[in-house]
């Protein structure tokens, strides 16, 4: 078969083109251990990361280690995938050090780390597309939330019990299907029945702006990075329909 | 107005999907008919979206977002978008203006961001309607006009789907006669082309905007979405066939005036004007199924410059919205003739279009590259009237329809192009004496009114 | 079963669209992969429809007779209607069974009044979850099966899109974890097959069904999916192809345990199994746009011998519903190659179609025939083990994807793939071990349980 | 260039395959005169059926001419038409004659003939398609009823008013643009309103059965041939709920 070098006119690489030069983490601490668990963290590397964390805890405060270590690496991490640098597998990767890490410094604690707020994300019923939802709840997870996993097919009923047990500043939804998404609008439908106020963020393949801005407490998530932030949003007051208007429209 | 006497291909050979021998290059710089083949994507607003301006800029700006974003998704190097006016936006000139500036913004921001190259396209509609004002002077006319004034300053391409002439084609189709088809083509659309276009081409230089071209839509595609597929009984597709190679002479107008190309989409009739202008056209067929079915889906792909998808509303598929999906689709079906350009494999790969429909029926027949190319020459060689050319494309197309076995014409509709042949022959040679005949004939016709041609 | 050792074709150079070395025949006497290329229409039911059986068998009706029904408008010869369950009739598998009679019965109205010839694939939902049932005994196994014996009495071909394996693939895929993928596609997802598919071929045997094929979308897809066009940054593309080669050694399966063929439509790693096995397969590519984006639209077309739009909501379109103007584009699609055909420059089409897409990005590159035989071939060398074969398909992927400096392949994307290269070398060479050292790393996984498999 | 006259795997001409054989028309009378009437609206043509009419009005009485010549005559027209044996021009070339025959049969009677029913027919608000329009309206003129045309872009206003000033017993629309079809639910609720419950069949490429079994009065018209058959429906009594469900669902 004959190949064609001189593809102009067939297609463009607009990947090559936009590709950013690769950069690495910054220095977050002059301090030589903590910078250590920052890099592990960066690198994604759980093992080496524990390893990290329980050197320095022979020394160091578990709090200074997660607040000056594990958690501004993390950001790092963060930062360079908003700028495009990073790779999805890479925040996971990173955020599985990070919480291993934090995991031991809990234990000297002797408690867990106070979370951010708690975070109900589900996959709507008749619906196992999940990878959406473990995007979702890695990336929450990895900014600090206590991301409350109610898997994938979860009954209506299912939902609203659980965000009156547990009271959430945020409720999930993921639905690739067009016959499962229809489960968002009842569950918002319930909750406001019963007075709890919110804010619903939808996403997943099936389900549009639209959709979601079609009934109270929705508010349509495009992309799973931005779910952290729009927690961030809730942590700073911001009620659903201030939510919606900023995120959405 | 001095009609076409020349082809400018020698040679139906010669013509080719991609290239054309006056290329156009449009303010961004982008080529069309320059060797490659470009997708056009049309988005259509949703209904509800045209209540205000800010409704039906948000829908645009969505709509023409996501073909864009889905371009650089894909790899797909360049397209061009088309909004086609609804009435909304030329009745309010300022509305089409707004779209238009909107438009060539998110177009600048896609080259800048990726390197995408792309150019807009605004088709203003025709809301000049031939039965109820008169063409040349009425409120409607002003705002057409206005809208080309406007929408040029921002837009890189203006058309228009002219409506002249419409009155006596809808009273003729359904009436199997061909007489008052060629009157409402040849004279009346010719006549009200020549007016428009002058002005349109005009508007076109003052503002560095192309003219693109226009479309015997309102008659042709009228006639062929009636003919329809294999199960309808509306009319024959004999009679369809007629109706585009006499189309071919009124479109080949808005050429003659000035238009540089590239002709608009949903002209069918364009491949027989690409042989006699030489000038990029854009068509449409088997991914413009979202508009309309046709039988021409691969064939007339041949020698297209851009390729549409006619029209498409906005709408969430599992793969996208509607013009990102579509925009996909055109630009895939482009890159593998342009990869067929890249191999030297050109002339196999248009064979293989050709192929798929010169014999499913006698659009697919008439509009092959061959046969377009003879119907074009039929036209310059008649160039001494509009009613000459006209009816000389008829009979050509006629003798085509007929002349080769392989295509096959079911009894009923052959008995048709049998009939509509000796009518075609017992007509007066000159023009004068049509016009004369028709004024007769068609007199009485609701809403005509010769003086929208400068008849009488 | 007996892990295939040879290839089909002696040459990649001998594969094309619309034949197989072993062409199939439907129970209504449709060829595919005898020399044609045939449309395959997936439409999907829209929200709602699914409430009662009454209601979505309307919709399915309505649906399958507008896919039906264009094909004779516009002329296309034969036509293949996928539908693919929803959980619902899966759930209830009287459901599938009965939508399956109603459409036997379309298909043969359709036959006797217009001579169309037309056949039905009936897609069971894998409704086994493997992190929640145990994937061999449980209720959903047993409506799985149910579902197959009662769809195969009148649909001409069943397929499946299983998901063994899927639990610890969606776990490894957001971590970059190459060791994860190859367990969950070869030695889970292999297995699972093997006890599936044993069981759908008896079916299918004793009910004179084809036993169609399988594909890697639950995995293979999601990777595409993820890797997304050319803006998207969740995973890269290399290692979308790696999880494309391996998971084409899980396909194959099917077809060890009997499957004939036509092979499911979004299996993109089709081309490696036609290779290999000889047999028609279902391909997706440019114009599913409607279902999802992908950057090998056209090559995934070169060898195919069904042509799919993998889904389409139902929907009305100016030009109609989405299943006639889907079935419309897919059939044209065919129509061309089929005149590539018939006009002998088969050759001449295919390259256009694969240099489309082949350094577009590593998913066309891989899949162009060349490469996928060579893919084929690595694994039929390495028939000892699912292990062994899977890992050399890798190997085989990764050394063609460095080794052609035509594709070019981001920075970041190729240190990652010299990363998972490292991982492959790390790994034990017989398969026992490296199902050891992945029992021991997966064990705590989320759902995951051995027992679905035979392990342990 | 290339061309394969194998054309099997490519494309199959089903027009070919169901092509019906020709027929005439029946011998409707055996009156020499009256069949020759027959026989001119049969052939479309308008000059001869005038001719013909003339003639036989010498001896003939007008109302014998209408109902034993010219009427049966279309009825064979539009039997063809129903057979596929016939296209649409000859329908409306064969209304055409007849209509010119009756028109010459009302001089001599004095009188216009009474119509089957009123009923008027337009096209929707911004749209100028009005193809399907002229197609139904030539049926319905064909059919003996009398059409009140409206024509295009007409405002709902117009139309409701219409309704009221001639008590059409159908009213019909055509829309072939979605940004127009949405007139159609208003002018129903309009005429719903003031309680003119007149069965409003609606067709044009825009609407589709859904949409217009969405709102009360509305008749989904696929063909404009139905047209015809749905109002004789309403002359025998039917109201626009059994409109709808004989000729939707
Ligand atoms: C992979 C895949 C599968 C895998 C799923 C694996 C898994 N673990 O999820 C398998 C093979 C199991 C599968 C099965 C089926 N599938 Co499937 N599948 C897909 C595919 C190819 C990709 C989906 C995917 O993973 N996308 C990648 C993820 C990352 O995207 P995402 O979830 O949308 O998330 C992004 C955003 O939406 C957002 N987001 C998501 N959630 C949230 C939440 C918040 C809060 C925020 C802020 C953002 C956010 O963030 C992400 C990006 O950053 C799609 C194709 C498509 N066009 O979508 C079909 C698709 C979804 N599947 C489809 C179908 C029909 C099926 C089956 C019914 C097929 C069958 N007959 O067997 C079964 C259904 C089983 C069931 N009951 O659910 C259809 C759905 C049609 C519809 N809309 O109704 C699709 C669209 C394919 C098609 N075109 O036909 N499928
Ligand atoms: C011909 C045509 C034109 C001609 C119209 C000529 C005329 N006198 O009608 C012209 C060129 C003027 C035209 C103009 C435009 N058009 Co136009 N046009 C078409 C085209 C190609 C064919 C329409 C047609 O005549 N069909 C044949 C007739 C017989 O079909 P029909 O009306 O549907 O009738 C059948 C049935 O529906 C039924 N029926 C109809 N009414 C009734 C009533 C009853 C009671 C019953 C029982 C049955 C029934 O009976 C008929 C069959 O027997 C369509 C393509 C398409 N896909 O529809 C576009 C189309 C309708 N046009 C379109 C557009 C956008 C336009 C313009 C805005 C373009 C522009 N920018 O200039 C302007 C609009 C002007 C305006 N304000 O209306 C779009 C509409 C998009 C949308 N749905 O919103 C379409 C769909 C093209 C497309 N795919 O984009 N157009």
């Amino acid at each position: 078969m004959k190949y064609s070098t001189d593809t102009s006119g067939i297609f463009t690489r607009f990947d090559m083109e936009i590709e950013v030069t690769r950069r690495s983490i910054r220095r977050i601490s002059s301090d030589f251990a903590l910078q250590a668990i920052a890099d592990c963290v960066a690198d994604g590397d759980e093992e080496k990361t524990e390893e990290a964390v329980k050197e320095a805890l022979e020394q160091k405060d578990p709090l200074e280690i997660i607040h000056e270590g594990l958690i501004p690496g993390m950001n790092e991490v963060s930062r360079l995938w908003d700028e495009g640098v990073y790779f999805l597998p890479q925040v996971i990767l990173s955020s599985d050090a990070m919480m291993a890490g934090i995991k031991l410094c809990e234990q000297k604690l002797g408690k867990p780390l106070k979370k951010k707020g708690k975070i109900i994300t589900h996959t709507a019923e008749g619906d196992i597309h999940d990878i959406g939802q473990s995007i979702v709840n890695a990336l929450l997870n990895a900014d600090g939330f206590e991301v409350i996993n109610l898997g994938t097919d979860v009954p209506i009923d299912v939902v609203v019990e659980a965000c009156l047990a547990h009271k959430p500043i945020m409720l999930t939804g993921t639905a690739l299907m067009t016959t499962t998404m229809s489960a968002f609008p009842k569950i918002a439908a319930k909750l406001k029945s019963m007075n709890f106020n919110i804010p619903f963020v939808c996403g997943g393949g099936a389900v549009n702006e639209e959709f979601v801005t079609g009934f109270d407490l929705g508010i349509w998530g495009k992309e799973a990075s931005q779910a952290p932030a729009m927690a961030g949003d809730i942590l700073e007051g911001a009620h659903w329909q201030e939510l919606r208007s900023k995120w959405n429209g | 107005m001095k009609l076409s006497d020349k082809m400018a291909y020698e040679s139906y050979a010669d013509m080719m999907f991609g290239t054309a021998i006056k290329p156009v290059t449009t303010k961004h710089g982008l080529v069309i008919g320059g060797g490659f083949v470009i997708p056009e994507i049309v988005p259509h607003p949703r209904p509800g979206s045209e209540k205000t301006l800010k409704t039906l800029m948000r829908e645009f700006e969505r709509a023409n977002f996501d073909a864009l974003e889905r371009c650089v998704l894909v790899g797909h190097p360049a397209i061009v978008i088309e909004n086609e006016h609804i009435s909304q936006m030329t009745n309010n000139p300022d509305w089409g203006m707004e779209i238009t500036i909107q438009t060539a913004k998110q177009i600048e921001e896609f080259k800048i961001k990726y390197g995408l190259k792309a150019a807009y396209r605004a088709t203003i509609a025709d809301i000049r309607r031939p039965d109820r004002v008169n063409l040349r002077d009425s409120e409607a006319t002003a705002k057409v006009l206005e809208s080309f004034e406007k929408c040029a300053e921002a837009a890189d391409i203006i058309s228009i789907e002219s409506l002249g002439g419409k009155e006596i084609f809808d009273y003729s189709i359904i009436r199997n006669d061909i007489t008052g088809i060629l009157f409402s083509e040849a004279i009346l659309g010719g006549r009200d082309m020549e007016w428009l276009w002058t002005r349109i081409v005009d508007i076109a230089e003052r503002k560095k905007c192309i003219a693109g071209g226009d479309t015997d839509c309102a008659r042709s595609n009228t006639a062929m979405f009636m003919a329809g597929g294999f199960i309808s009984k509306d009319i024959p597709h004999t009679l369809a066939a007629l109706t585009r190679a006499i189309g071919a002479a009124r479109t080949l107008v808005a050429h003659e005036c000035g238009a540089t190309g590239p002709g608009k989409d949903c002209g069918y009739e364009n491949p027989i004007l690409k042989a006699i202008t030489g000038m990029p056209m854009s068509m449409e067929g088997k991914s413009s199924a979202c508009a309309h079915p046709d039988l021409c889906g691969n064939v007339i792909a041949a020698v297209c410059d851009l390729w549409s998808n006619e029209a498409v509303a906005y709408h969430n598929m599992f793969g996208g919205t509607t013009p990102a999906v579509f925009a996909e689709i055109l630009g895939y079906d482009a890159a593998a003739m342009n990869s067929a350009v890249a191999l030297g494999f050109q002339k196999e790969f248009q064979a293989c279009l050709v192929n798929s429909d010169r014999y499913r029926g006698p659009h697919g027949f008439i509009l092959s590259p061959d046969n377009a190319w003879h119907i074009g020459k039929a036209i310059v060689e008649n160039s001494r009237s509009m009613y000459a050319r006209s009816k000389a494309a008829a009979f050509k197309c006629a003798e085509l329809l007929l002349g080769d076995p392989n295509l096959r014409i079911t009894g009923y509709e052959k008995e048709s192009l049998l009939g509509y042949l000796k009518v075609l022959e017992s007509l007066p040679d000159e023009e004068n004496d049509f016009i004369d005949l028709c004024m007769r004939k068609y007199k009485n016709v609701n809403g005509f009114k010769p003086d929208s041609y400068g008849l009488q």
